[in-house]
């Protein structure tokens, strides 16, 4: 099959589709003695990138796969299509999923313990209904507390293509009215924290790398 | 635009006026989230405009609840009055906190008392640094860590999830910032493919029944012939939805002796399981056959 | 506002609303102040027209406005996108059908009885759906109990001319070619395990096959 009717056809698929496409997707579109191999629809995909160049919409990568998005720049006149304004998220759900994003897996004492307020079931829900974040087994103490994860689905949410592409998390601020001394023994307690979450999270096979808060320059200032 | 809430929600710097999902249902309550017009009441409770946050941790009873929601709890409120109203913790009064945190459990009956012992919570490891930092240092000094230490580190830690959380929301989101391109489909012509099945399987599953069968009652699965069965299914398809069906039309001559002997032996068995009824007006006169 | 811009809203409208978008519509994703003519817009929309001619999909106009659409003739790759993999009838399907097809005319109750189990809902509504088996009328008892009996498509589908063609019973016992007391002590001692997985068959008329437990190699073990 030439690279033009290849070409077509995924584009069409990616449009009709509506969710993305990985490249499996894409070849079980043909028949068995005609399916395309993995270069040719790269470099199809490739094409079809650049030709997007100056129109309304683009091809992107998310976690499952490829798929056709409207421009950022294009949202104050798309959002107006709609009669609600999109969903706006609290902070109590933001920050919960934070921790779940970047401490993963994590159970909900976990995140109650980091926030200082108790998560509410509501929030659970929310994010469990969104397919955000699902449970991926329980931890092995008194009340088997379930251990939550993100999923594709948050990845393809927020464009990301995996866990590595979120935000690095932001440094540790020093408390102005302590003096040097004190943060001192802060920073040693804190890594001690850091390092029992870390066994936590090798414990369980969750197989993206966070993306860790960069200890060196913590060591530095110190 | 969505993006537009927040002017300086990159920025470090803690927004004087925390945001707050304007979902939430706030009783009596005006909040805007706009964090460059300080004059504008921050909310009203009870015909009394509150203009802004407090200074400290002293908190108008009467404002209590509308700070709780505002804040995302007790380590967001501390942060806050750390970062903004440079609050050194060593210089709170914790008596004074402390009175008026108990004064609150009252009023808490009636609301968000799991909340409101968050915050009591907070007051007392306030008050327990404070003490534990006013008594006279003793020889063992060293051993022991500096009893802010725990505190700190816990709302160092909040501080970067706060932030984590504000970086999130700001990721171009699908459906508010980028949307998913789709057209129509073309004509699906495709249904799902019927399951195959091989005379076989219906075998093996007819001979999986009786064997079953068999083991209770085996006289229920004397299979009659099958013509019969069969006629018996034609006879009533013959019968549906009429009335009286002549009973000698139910004959056919060219099938011959045996096909009328099949028949009849149908119509008995029909009749010996109450399926059809056979009507007869007078002797001798014509037989009417309906469907019960 | 230039043309450029212009045709980039309308594209990005158009691909994220999922619906047609007529001028009315396209017009009201602007500021009042910035509302493009019907004539520039119409302009926009043929040169996006145009501009689709090798791709793979078009600009159509329909009842309710203009709309993206993928080509028709992408249909027979574009449609694998939903193709499901035809799944297999159960145990549970296949001996009801196989009763009806041996003892019709007869009732839901009949198959009940001689199966030991109830016959689900479900299952009888796909035999029906097939037109394999069809309702030939009710038996006078209370409640008037439909009596289901085989159809000519099922027939056909098993190239039989009539019933009569249907396997003799002796044949069915020719498949197990099992010595009858031997099978009759198997039935026994399977008896709980075979109840149960019919139980668990009935929830869904179509579903894998179960692997069966091998009566034969147990058989000749004993």
């Amino acid at each position: 099959m030439d690279n033009d009717h290849l070409k077509k056809i995924v584009e069409g698929a990616l449009l009709a589709s509506g969710r993305s496409l990985d490249i499996g997707h894409l070849q079980g579109l043909f028949d068995i003695d005609q399916v395309p191999a993995k270069d040719q629809l790269l470099a199809v995909l490739e094409d079809i990138e650049n030709e997007c160049g100056n129109r309304g919409y683009e091809l992107t990568k998310t976690a499952s796969g490829y798929r056709f998005q409207v421009r950022q720049e294009l949202a104050p006149w798309i959002n107006r299509l709609w009669e609600e304004k999109p969903k706006k998220y609290s902070r109590a759900l933001l920050e919960t999923l934070a921790l779940i994003a970047y401490r993963q897996p994590l159970t909900r004492g976990d995140i109650e313990e980091i926030r200082g307020v108790s998560v509410s079931s509501e929030i659970v829900k929310t994010l469990l209904e969104r397919e955000w974040v699902r449970v991926v087994g329980h931890r092995d103490v008194p009340g088997r507390p379930a251990l939550y994860a993100t999923t594709r689905e948050f990845l393809d949410y927020f464009n990301l293509k995996s866990l590595e592409d979120l935000p690095a998390l932001s440094e540790i601020r020093d408390i102005d009215s302590i003096d040097p001394e004190l943060s001192l023994q802060v920073a040693e307690t804190t890594e001690n924290a850091e390092e029992q979450l870390s066994d936590s999270l090798e414990e369980s096979a969750v197989e993206q790398e966070m993306p860790e808060s960069d200890e060196e320059s913590r060591v530095q200032q110190n | 635009m969505a993006l537009s809430t927040s002017a300086n929600r990159g920025s470090m710097a803690p927004q004087t006026v925390p945001e707050v999902d304007p979902s939430q249902d706030i009783p009596a309550a005006e909040l805007h989230s706009h964090p460059l017009q300080e004059e504008m009441p921050f909310a009203m409770i009870m015909g009394r405009q509150i203009t802004e946050l407090p200074k400290d941790l002293y908190i108008p009873p009467e404002a209590l609840e509308v700070f709780l929601e505002a804040f995302e709890g007790p380590l967001d409120l501390l942060l806050y009055m750390i970062r903004r109203q440079n609050l050194d913790i060593l210089e709170i009064n914790v008596a004074e906190i402390t009175r008026q945190y108990m004064a609150y459990i009252d009023m808490m009956q009636a609301m968000q008392l799991e909340l409101a012992a968050e915050y009591l919570l907070m007051a007392a490891m306030l008050a327990e640094i404070k003490s534990r930092m006013l008594l006279p240092r003793q020889a063992v000094e060293e051993e022991e860590e500096d009893p802010r230490a725990e505190l700190i580190r816990r709302l160092q830690e909040y501080e970067r999830f706060k932030q984590a959380a504000e970086d999130i929301d700001e990721l171009p989101r699908l459906g508010r910032d980028v949307f998913m391109a789709t057209a129509k489909e073309p004509d699906r012509q495709s249904e799902r493919p019927q399951p195959d099945v091989a005379m076989k399987e219906i075998l093996l599953s007819l001979a999986d029944v009786l064997r079953r069968a068999e083991m209770f009652e085996s006289h229920k699965v004397q299979l009659e012939k099958l013509s019969t069965r069969e006629r018996m299914s034609q006879v009533m398809e013959t019968l549906r939805d009429k009335q009286f069906v002549p009973f000698v039309s139910l004959f056919r001559l060219s099938e011959g002796r045996s096909g009328v002997v099949v028949t009849f032996l149908a119509i008995m068995e029909l009749i010996k399981e109450s399926l059809v009824e056979i009507v007869q007006s007078e002797s001798y006169g014509p037989i009417h056959v309906k469907a019960r």
